[in-house]
């Protein structure tokens, strides 16, 4: 009951978050392709979040809807990750986040496709093909830009090294210890096609899981919330 | 001089076949052989038009991280993708003609190439959602709906899937309209802001009064325009305003009453001053649309480049290893 | 009565969005001299609209606080001109907006000194030290930038473009017909001082003083009253 | 070897003097003499106390926008111009030492001179900005008061300037915490979660503890610094443990309880690890705060070209009409 709203809730939250920040490049992507693809990743992601608020409200026995969970919660009641939360940055920082988010994603949904809850494992089986193609665009991109111009190369690397730090917190939560094995070579695969080295760093310390989060949080949800939060008794 | 006579022959062959397929109501497609007028009349319509699609994605599409529920910010996110989406196929009917993509968006963010004047204004509150899909793409329906026949194939066809897609954000937005008319005060209150600001400037988009509209007969006669802007105007007019009494709004214009003898809504004249201005260049926000179309394309220069260099470097990788 | 709260509510809402947009700037500006002035000048001018805003409620008999006309209004209710909402831009355009701002801002506060009401007359005087000074800042730098190097008057160039067309909307709402002419004055001056000539372009129908703002206040109120919004009942 | 001999001598002398001057408790001016070691050691301590004052115009000077009030926007907006100051004046008296501004700043953007620490924690609400007034001020007062007994005049005079807008900062950070838990539950929650996540990294603002802190030495016999890291940590935790009463929060150290015998409140031990992480670049915002810095040093490159293009324009149309 309890546990599962909560996991669901945090798997909510990464999606919502996430798909606020590729909303963001609306009308901003270097290319229609790209505004095209990065506004249907963040339409699958903002799907999987309404499902999982659903789902989070029905199984921790509030009753929550998906718009009580997204619009009236306070920056420390969220529980994504951190690095989903972090600023666009430019269009490798996306890239290398999104190929990271999205392995992590992949590997845990794939898990849950055997949950022992019926909706969660439908709304897995669901996100599993959607993740798969995040996957695989964000490692395309990845390639071509580490393997692309020199200046491709240098802002790949430093968006390697910026998103590092940030992936010991998505494995952390999780029960399943093979997981991040799994993202870490799909990560190193990926920077070997491209000619790189995924970086080692140092992890940081502090996870959004328990609402430790950063600077960034909470003027992203000032923005998402206010015009929700400004109409109190309205109906959309 | 023989030469010279059999090339006017055949070319007078040629038109005559053209002028005979339009004439049938039949397609040109790109392998035909056309007029040079015809060709660059098409080039700049379809250009312009997916410009406008383009440009159309930022007054609304800044509202997609501030819709107040998920469902209205997933409608959102997925109608402003079906606008880069009808921006991209209208580029390719455009290429077509043997436009180039990146020489068109080099016109548009020079200036060189207009896009729909009705992007200029500002989108204020979430109101103007539901009122742009309502208004602004009601009056694109009517505008593009005979332009599923038009006479040029790729066109013609981009057309028809672009106004299905088009039909289907209009009832979204009048949806939302009419939600939000159900809800509070407050509500109501923006719904109305919203009609009174876009109104005006949604009349406007058909173009200035048919007396005032020189370039209107030839494309017409090569049918790829088919109706004048005032008889699209009025259509517009007839079809919206039902839908205004039903939602419980009020259109700001006095003189709006129906005429009987006409069989239609009578209306006041938009001010035409207004539209050259904002056609012109000095919109409420032409400036900031085009600097942001700038900025978006300059800043994604260094990600194009590198799919280029990657692109030909496994490109000669494939031809090294053949 | 009303007539003198609204004015003073127009008055209180350009200095109010105009403070806001010059803190924007802390951290960010290009050498901590100018962190200093760009402060202080958002420091005096959030000292005048609070002043104004107290005189605003008390006129207008709604008996509203200072708080209540900055946070509690939406953004059509608020009366600033257009100008003071745009974003900050590069350096230039801050100084080009404030060398405007602050020389029609003078031009009214001077002869606001002699008005009927006391304390409108005593905001004015205490203001037209405060704003001589931001005209002489603003007027120094934009002789600088104009004068300096080839990047730097390509750039006084765009903001003095950028600037002109929302000049008409400053004096149309004013009855005193001859302030018009004297800040035009002003800025041509200082566009000579800089070696340029004040641009001629045609004027942006509308007015903010009618509440037909930008696109750009929703978002810059919604940062400016989120956390206060998010408090009801709170005491600061 | 005469020369190098009278060289030594002179030397000598002068050290003996600065060495009684510094013994005397008399300051060392600029045009004073004094040893490469004492101006080194001093030039990277102010300048390591300059840049702690402009990186920590970030973590609150995010909320001067945000501010819930107008009294509390102004507050914030003079505090942190404040700091700006601040980092001028300890600029200044770096240069004194022969130091350059603008290779300090570079030195900073590049990692080569550090910040404190304090400034690489996020601040999360508005009540942080109360809790950084009384705490990391408050610390930093303790840490900052027997500086203005500096041997170095510059710096002690600087100091004291800073000292007393500190003071006044830190009763602003506190009057507003009073306010906040005379507010809503909300807002008391808001003042302690604050003190829970500012509590031990205002602790680890003294530094590491006396047995690993190796330079101290030195720097207390040249007078530059006056106590133990340990004992301004003490000083401060008995000072602020009543202040904590006063206001209503707790602090977030089970060990925390007076002793009677030593007549000090005895407190826990930081996690040491964390400091050393946080100080060699890991803290949770080091990366931003120093990109954010050069961001704002590289987009103000232009401005600074600019006025020094038209300063030298100036000086040489001076030249010429002399």
């Amino acid at each position: 009951g309890a546990e599962l709203g909560a996991y669901c809730l945090a798997l909510g939250d990464d999606a919502l978050i996430s798909a606020q920040r590729l909303a963001e490049w609306c009308a901003r992507a270097p290319d229609l392709e790209e505004e095209m693809a990065l506004a249907n990743i963040g339409l699958d992601l903002l799907g999987q979040a309404r499902m999982l608020y659903t789902r989070a409200g029905q199984a921790d026995g509030s009753g929550r809807d998906e718009d009580d969970l997204a619009y009236f919660r306070d920056p420390a009641e969220f529980r994504n990750v951190r690095l989903a939360e972090l600023p666009n940055g430019d269009f490798a920082f996306t890239i290398v986040r999104l190929l990271a988010l999205s392995a992590w994603r992949l590997a845990v949904f794939t898990r849950l496709t055997a949950s022992p809850d019926p909706v969660l494992a439908a709304v897995a089986a669901k996100g599993v093909k959607e993740l798969a193609y995040h996957r695989q665009y964000a490692a395309e991109w990845a390639v071509r830009l580490g393997d692309g111009t020199e200046e491709s190369r240098r802002r790949m690397v430093r968006a390697m090294e910026e998103v590092a730090p940030y992936l010991e917190e998505l494995y952390a939560a999780e029960t399943c210890t093979t997981i991040g094995e799994e993202v870490e070579a799909v990560l190193r695969q990926v920077a070997g096609e491209a000619g790189l080295a995924w970086p080692r760093v140092r992890p940081l310390p502090g996870s959004g899981r328990d609402g430790g989060h950063t600077e960034h949080l909470a003027p992203l949800l000032a923005e998402l919330q206010g015009t929700a939060r400004a109409f109190p008794g309205a109906a959309w | 001089m023989t030469t010279q006579a059999t090339t006017g022959d055949a070319e007078a062959r040629l038109q005559e076949h053209f002028d005979a397929t339009i004439g049938r109501d039949q397609r040109i497609e790109p392998r035909d052989w056309m007029p040079d007028g015809y060709r660059r009349t098409l080039i700049r319509q379809i250009a312009q038009h997916a410009h406008s699609e383009i440009i159309g994605m930022q007054p609304e599409g800044q509202w997609i991280t501030r819709a107040p529920s998920l469902r209205r910010k997933a409608i959102l996110l997925a109608k402003v993708q079906d606008e880069a989406g009808h921006g991209l196929y209208l580029y390719s009917a455009a290429e077509t003609l043997g436009a180039d993509r990146a020489e068109l968006t080099e016109m548009l963010i020079d200036g060189r190439q207009k896009y729909s004047s009705i992007f200029n204004y500002p989108t204020l509150t979430f109101a103007d959602v539901g009122v742009i899909g309502w208004l602004v793409d009601g009056a694109a329906i009517c505008n593009q709906v005979p332009l599923c026949r038009s006479s040029y194939g790729p066109y013609a066809r981009a057309m028809i899937r672009i106004c299905k897609e088009e039909s289907f954000h209009q009832r979204q937005g009048y949806e939302l309209l009419l939600t939000m008319m159900r809800g509070t005060d407050a509500q109501r209150e923006m719904v109305q802001d919203a009609v009174n600001r876009w109104w005006w400037p949604s009349l406007m988009m058909f173009g200035p009064p048919d007396d005032a509209s020189p370039n209107s007969a030839r494309s017409m006669a090569w049918k790829i325009k088919r109706h004048s802007n005032d008889e699209l105007r009025q259509r517009f007019v007839d079809m919206t305003v039902p839908q205004a009494e039903k939602l419980g709004v009020t259109l700001p214009d006095p003189e709006l009453r129906w005429n009987d003898e006409r069989g239609h809504y009578d209306f006041g004249a938009p001010d035409w001053d207004e539209l050259r201005r904002v056609i012109s260049g000095d919109g409420p926000c032409n400036a900031e649309r085009i600097a942001r179309r700038r900025a978006a394309h300059e800043e994604g220069a260094w990600v194009r480049e590198a799919a280029a260099a990657y692109a030909a470097k496994r490109a000669a990788g494939r031809r090294a290893a053949a």
